[in-house]
């Protein structure tokens, strides 16, 4: 936020905490990604806040040699606002689960999405309880089996894209373990929106739920199942990007390039800034099979943050008020003396 | 013009009750405000119905406003009434059993036909069937002489109905001789916009009086001389006022800025409304989701540097208490009042009762040891929520404030302090620059560890709720460091006992019987061991629970008896056992939603002593 | 639910409580819609619940002559979700205030929405905290001056269909309590839809938020600001229903019949019932001055309710279970003897 | 063929210890299975680490599994291990202090390389720097000798590490005199779809077997003979599956369906996991999206007719305060589980502590009395949360249980009860066609109002939280009727005296010393008292906390001292001292996450009564 001086490397931000993740979890390649976006972005390192509720992504703090507080479970987001709001010059990252985000801390999540504070989400999305050994969580597929669902789920999953818009969100953006330097990429933008930053890191549980976005990130169906957007960019994917998306009515539909006589100019061009969320709702909600699943900035427009809104009206008060200390507030309205 | 003679009194209990329409709570506070003018003591406590506006003269629907007056020290709203203004049937009906034999009753003789009793439920005419004997019954036809005073006035017929509190209030002016220019200025002031209704409204205040004077039902009118009070300026304070002026207090003298993370709830909800004024202050104020958010907010506040408070009433507090343990084991400052209300569950929210002290203390998993005061008068509130402030922030760890009901919507006079006055507040924060610290190091004073404020440059650090080591905060599961830093944060807590004053005693040094309280029942307690006499007897009164005063023990080895009186169960009797076991404690309890009364009390004690 | 024999009156279903609202409260309104809607059901009386949480309109339950339950403050979505399950034989309506549902209450309300259960909501929405006297709600428009945010509000607000839909919710119906008649038409269409049923209804606090919906309501705007949908027939509004909305790309507009040719087949035809919620989301967030604000069945389609799923899950394994008492449970797996 | 010769031991506790994936938990339940069908008595302790899956090789990530067998009563897992299995060298650095001096400890050489040794923090190389000496160590190339066994067998490099677990199960069944038939078959069944992988580790169990009987190293081997137990029908059980039945079975005999609303939480998880097996019996279980909504969910259950469970551990329990608050306003049934871990706040959630007590008895807002009990070792647990359910159902009001992470987690054989031989419970339904029924009717022996499901036609009726009318239910603000309410609600809780059994004491019948405890220590306390020899004392354990067994005085006076044990700072001590001021309690605290040892129990024993 303030112009820096220093320059920092990645290992500035490494802690001297040995790391207690399981190996290969997805959780690791996150904090790799974060520890090589900070030195990217415009903050002082002491003035970096990273703030997580419960669960395995919770211990990213840990991990980051800058300010940092492991709270409760589902409360990350309140008490981020809360750092925020009293420090608006801190650049304040909330760190949650699925679970700590969407179970437990589901109404945190929605009302700081509504505020709008201006702290980024780094939503650690394993579709499971990771820390707890292994439960479904509200994001898991219906008929998940787990060790509390033995016969599968019966619960319909939340999608957090769809979720945060219907919050008026402003801005989402979705990425992927393990494509570390997009994540960073992301990570950046997200740093450098004013609001509530969203961000969903699909996250591989190697040990409850592995490969669970397999059909997605796997090498041999990688191009056609991931689209990666780009503000001003056509929406494009697919081997040597020859697919994308075109509006038909209110429904996208995937068009191939070079046939029925598409050419890239009839792709959908994206517009993460328009106000309007229809079309990001609707990118945000495209599944597999049938659609890629849609990654990037997504979202991002610029409305007025809960935090400055706090500094302005306190300004505004002040400005406009006759009682400026607490002897004056001790003596104002009715008073009498006894002599 | 009337030939009543004019008595002179000690104090006297008055209650102006009448529809939630009907204006009483300004009515009261008028006659409030011009007693203090003259110099009298006094207390007040309004009585809201549950009901937000409750369909016209129905019982559930009135509005009460009680105020007690003296040239003696007055220590609470009064048991019962010496004088009752009934705008209605219900509004006589609800307040029957709260007066005094032969107290004087005015009655607005319009609003006691039949469909009026029947909607206060009364089977037959209470002003005929002998309900009031032995009561001094004025019946006034309030309604039909203010709107005879208005019908040139021009104002429609509702306006004219909102003026006839005024007659009631000007007739007891004439009877307690109070004069009339407070209530005109303040009425010129309140409708400067509408002079109408202002004129309108004193017209009606002068006829009232002049009513009272010419009639001869009155056989006499009093005064109550100005009380002994120390000199100074005043003003009246509500409870809940109080306690958010004395946070902002705390906040200027610390140079904390204060940050309110709240979710509204009766009867806490005034302390929000009230800061959310005084924006000027620097006060950061969110009206959260729920309680939890509410305090997480303000946890959050606390690691970012400010006096972070949250603020609510007994579900509220059940809600924080996952929160509450998480301040406890971070060891930051928080500041959690609790507006105590009628339970269990949602209970009976608009009444009073002290049983939250042991959901305060103990209410958390784990070992969770969290300070816990109360305060004991409407006014105190902002000693109390000053020092919680203090204490909290210097000791780096939460304070629970308990107050209830009947202190937040209670009211008294209040002598203004200084800020210089008030005691300087010095939280530890850890200045830019030095070197070695580590995040859980403490001083041994106060065991408190530093205040390392994200933003300051080389002090990154990282704390949480799993149980942390000693001194680097880092997690740790070593059992021996786990028993340490239980026994350390207990300790921590105990240590505070050092830095509050000792218990004093009213009363006689050593005695037959000692009166222990805590809390808002100060009032009541003070006023029934004054009233005992020659008695052998003592008045002690707890403020600070969690630790208790240093001398307790030597305080309570004076007496050769002790009880404890609460609205409760007895819950400070049982932590009192816990921690005196060698102490025989009886106790007093009662659960009304009400306050003791002088009566109940002094025949208690009586009964106690001659045992 | 089961065919009834009994024919009831709406007498039937008044209590004997004396009501305590105030004088002009517009949850009256509600409550007489409601005692009219129950008679023209398919339910025996006994089978009614009525779960609320704390407010005003919380305290609904005592003026119904039905099982009731005034529970605490936020938390009437999960209680009426375990009432559900536990006897889906039972009519379950949940009411509810814009502060119970969406302050505290709005993990439970965005969870019960996402699982689907079969309950009926009834959401009053006056935009403020009625029973608390008077302080900003998550709905109150931004600026909104109360007792707490004496200085106007910062908070932006939830907009509860769109929070729905985010949530995937399968019926969203709104409806004003100036307009009895419809609202039992409304209450009569959530009953039937199998899941949960979330009716907004505007409701008026005379006290605390008096005409806050008057720019919709009073007579004078009323054709105007008002658009009444019904599945299948032409979204139309404005004196003689001369005006209808017409889609522009991604974007509602409003066409005038008659004028630059439009004629009535040109306006958009209501489908409440069509899984793909973008036209729902779209209808849901119009706003005054610009759009009339859309009341009716806005989205009511059918998918898998939870109760049916624990239901049939239940089924489904005690059909495949060899254990099927406690006694056969208690010598399962290995158990040795001592003689 | 080694020339060892065989011994007798009493009994014998053995821990076996390395890194996550190397399937400890396995082989510890083995050899406790088959020393199980010896006719063994036994219990046991698993011994997770905090972290899923930590880097192989660091201390952080070793499990542990610990079992106590014996030919007499064993009640606890045992204080220090009499043997060793360490697998690497992190398992050894992590168990050095909980081993006996001169244990045998058998170590995976092939783990104790300079890269182990440094992953586990060991400066220099306890097998060579006199770390080791005074035990028995015996230094087993394990990983070798599995890959030489294994390599011919097709499997892969990580299979075949996968089977070293049983090269070490294989001598420690040697030094046992263990047959090797039952882990065989175990083999066979578990991997039933690849034999390849069964008869692999059959080989390796066989080979490690075999190795022991080989080499000269081990002295001698050891028989435990069986123990006295009682005839009948065993298997082993879990405190956490023990409770999981236990409610089942309450459901079975009340004709209530059982219904679940929880949410996942260490160490209570496994209650949830273990009863969404069974939904054959009509249990409904809902994942609820957390703490609050999972205990709405059961009162919204409950409220229709269910038998409504919710479990979770202390963080869970305190977010559930404010809704216990309304089943006991509505005087609903509703058992509350709660499974103790390490306090306060996140604390250790992996560790044990007694430290809800307090909050279970207190934390509420308002006057709020729930039944609070505890039960004292794995398999009882079935026991007392079928008691939970009875008296929660047949007294109308909310239980709470209280076991521990240690009872959860830790096993034991149990003798398989028959159903028919379990009480019956008998729920207050309201039948149909009652007339002049009253929502808050009670009958006068439980003071239990009836329960009237929603779905029985001419009973609708409203209940809620906010004060009700003693008999009517309707909301009242009768002071009068608040004050018998809660005082009703209080009595009501106190009166399930009457219908639990009294207190019994182990050991002598009066004494110098009366050694008290509740919950999960049983077994601790139960084995240090029984080494006391011929000390004047006795052990009395509590699992009925609020109320008090009737005799609880009454035992409490027959002795002259003493000393309450607990696994906190005396939460049970104070609770005792607010009900019984006549008597003199001592405590005994220890706060480390880990369970008393017998030795520093009878140290303090003797310590007291010489005092
Ligand atoms: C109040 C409370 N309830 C429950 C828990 C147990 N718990 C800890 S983490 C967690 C869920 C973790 O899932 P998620 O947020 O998805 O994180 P992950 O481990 O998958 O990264 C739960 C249920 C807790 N610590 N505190
Ligand atoms: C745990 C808890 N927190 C707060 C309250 C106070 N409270 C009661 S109702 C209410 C808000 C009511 O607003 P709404 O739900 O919109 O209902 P309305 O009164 O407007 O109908 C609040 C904050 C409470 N009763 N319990
Ligand atoms: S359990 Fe899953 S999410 Fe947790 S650390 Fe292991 S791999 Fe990562
Ligand atoms: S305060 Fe408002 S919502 Fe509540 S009863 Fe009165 S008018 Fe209705
Ligand atoms: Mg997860
Ligand atoms: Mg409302």
């Amino acid at each position: 936020m303030e112009n820096q001086a220093q320059v920092y490397s990645h290992k500035d931000f490494e802690s001297d905490q040995e790391n207690r993740w399981c190996p290969g979890c997805g959780d690791k390649a996150v904090l790799n990604a974060l520890h090589r976006a900070l030195p990217l972005l415009d903050h002082k390192k002491e003035d970096y806040v990273f703030i997580s509720g419960i669960g395995c992504s919770s211990r990213f703090p840990y991990y980051m040699n800058t300010y940092g507080f492991h709270t409760i479970h589902g409360r990350a987001a309140a008490i981020s606002t809360g750092t925020k709001l009293a420090n608006p010059k801190l650049s304040v990252w909330e760190v949650t689960g699925d679970g700590d985000a969407l179970a437990i801390g589901g109404n945190h999540f929605i009302q700081t999405l509504r505020r709008n504070v201006d702290i980024n989400i780094l939503l650690f999305n394993n579709e499971i309880y990771g820390l707890t050994k292994g439960q479904f969580s509200p994001t898991s597929e219906k008929g998940t089996v787990t060790k509390s669902s033995p016969h599968g789920t019966i619960d319909r999953p939340f999608y957090p894209g769809e979720l945060a818009i219907g919050c008026r969100a402003t801005f989402f953006a979705r990425v992927v373990d393990v494509l570390p330097k997009k994540m960073t990429d992301v990570f950046v933008q997200a740093d450098s929106h004013r609001g509530a930053s969203l961000v969903e890191i699909l996250q591989n549980c190697v040990i409850f739920n592995d490969k669970v976005f397999a059909n997605i990130t796997d090498k041999e169906v990688r191009d056609d199942a991931m689209l990666w957007v780009e503000h001003g960019k056509p929406m494009l994917f697919g081997t040597d990007l020859k697919k994308g998306l075109i509006l038909n009515g209110l429904k996208l539909e995937i068009a191939e390039i070079g046939k029925n006589g598409i050419t890239e100019k009839d792709i959908l061009v994206h517009d993460a800034h328009c106000d309007d969320n229809t079309l990001h709702n609707m990118l945000a909600s495209l599944k597999r099979p049938e659609f890629p699943v849609v990654f990037g900035v997504i979202r991002d427009v610029v409305e007025p943050t809960f935090d400055h809104g706090v500094l302005s009206q306190i300004e505004e008060v002040t400005k406009a008020s006759t009682i400026n200390s607490m002897d004056e507030l001790l003596v104002s309205g009715e008073t009498w003396e006894i002599k | 013009m009337s030939t009543a003679k004019t008595q002179e009194l000690d104090k006297v209990v008055i209650k102006f009750a009448g529809d939630s329409g009907d204006g009483m709570q300004l009515t009261g506070s008028q006659f409030t405000d011009t007693s203090a003018l003259l110099g009298n003591d006094l207390a007040t406590f309004p009585d809201y119905p549950a009901e937000i506006r409750a369909p016209q003269g129905t019982t559930f629907g009135v509005s009460g406003f009680q105020v007690h007056i003296g040239n003696v020290e007055i220590n609470t709203p009064g048991d019962i009434a010496d004088v009752l203004i009934a705008m209605n049937a219900a509004a006589l009906k609800v307040n029957l059993t709260a007066i005094r034999g032969g107290a004087t009753i005015i009655v607005d003789i319009d609003n006691f036909k039949h469909k009026d009793l029947e909607k206060a439920h009364f089977d037959s005419d209470p002003l005929e069937d002998g309900t009031l004997d032995g009561y001094n019954v004025i019946e006034a036809p309030i309604t039909t002489l203010t709107r005879e005073v208005l019908k040139d006035s021009g104002l429609d017929g509702k306006s004219v109905l909102r003026c006839k509190n005024m007659f009631a209030l000007g007739i007891v002016y004439w009877m307690f001789n109070r004069p009339l220019e407070y209530t005109e200025h303040f009425l010129d002031t309140k409708f400067i916009k509408n002079p109408d209704v202002a004129n309108a409204n004193k017209k009606v205040l002068v006829a009232g009086y002049h009513y009272a004077e010419t009639i001869e039902v009155l056989a006499s009118n009093f005064v109550i001389p100005p009380a002994q009070i120390e000199r100074g300026v005043y003003r009246n304070i509500m409870g809940n006022q109080a306690t958010a002026w004395g946070l902002l207090a705390a906040s200027e003298k610390s140079g904390r800025k204060l940050f309110l993370g709240s979710y509204p709830i009766t009867p806490a909800t005034d302390i929000l409304h009230e800061l959310s004024k005084y924006k000027q202050f620097g006060a950061k104020i969110v009206q959260a989701e729920d309680e939890i958010a509410g305090i997480c907010i303000a946890i959050g506040a606390s690691f970012a540097g400010s006096l972070a408070v949250t603020t609510t009433s007994g579900p509220g507090l059940a809600l924080k208490s996952e929160a509450i343990g998480l301040a406890i084991m971070a060891e930051l400052p928080l500041v959690i009042v609790n507006v105590q209300r009628g339970g269990p569950s949602t209970g009976l929210p608009t009444k009073t009762e002290q049983a939250d002290l042991i959901q305060a203390v103990y209410g958390r998993n784990g070992e969770s040891p969290a300070i816990v005061m109360a305060a004991s008068t409407p006014s105190d509130c902002f000693d109390f929520a000053f020092m919680a402030a203090k204490i909290s922030v210097e000791h780096m760890t939460p304070v629970i404030l308990l107050t209830d009901g009947y202190l937040g919507n209670g009211s008294e006079p209040w002598k203004i302090p200084n800020m210089k006055s008030l005691p300087d507040i010095t939280p530890p924060i850890l200045k830019e620059g030095v070197k070695d610290w580590e995040p859980y190091e403490r001083d041994a004073e106060r065991m408190a560890r530093l205040w390392a404020l994200p933003g300051t440059p080389g002090y990154e650090h990282r704390i949480g709720g799993l149980e942390k080591d000693f001194l680097t905060g880092d997690v740790s599961y070593v059992p021996e460091n786990h028993e340490k830093m239980v026994r350390m944060r207990e300790e921590k807590v105990q240590h505070v006992a050092n830095f509050i004053p000792e218990l004093e005693v009213y009363g006689k040094h050593e005695g037959d019987l000692l009166v222990v309280g805590w809390g808002g029942t100060y009032g009541s307690l003070r006023t029934a061991v004054s009233q005992m006499g020659t008695a052998n007897i003592a008045h002690a009164h707890f403020n600070y629970i969690k630790p208790l005063p240093k001398n307790t023990l030597e305080v309570f080895g004076r007496y050769s008896k002790i009880v404890v009186c609460e609205l409760n169960l007895g819950q400070f009797t049982k932590y009192l056992r816990g921690i005196f076991p060698e102490i025989t404690f009886m106790q007093y309890n009662k659960i009304q939603g009400l306050p003791f009364t002088t009566d109940e009390l002094t025949t208690k004690f009586k009964e106690i002593i001659a045992q």
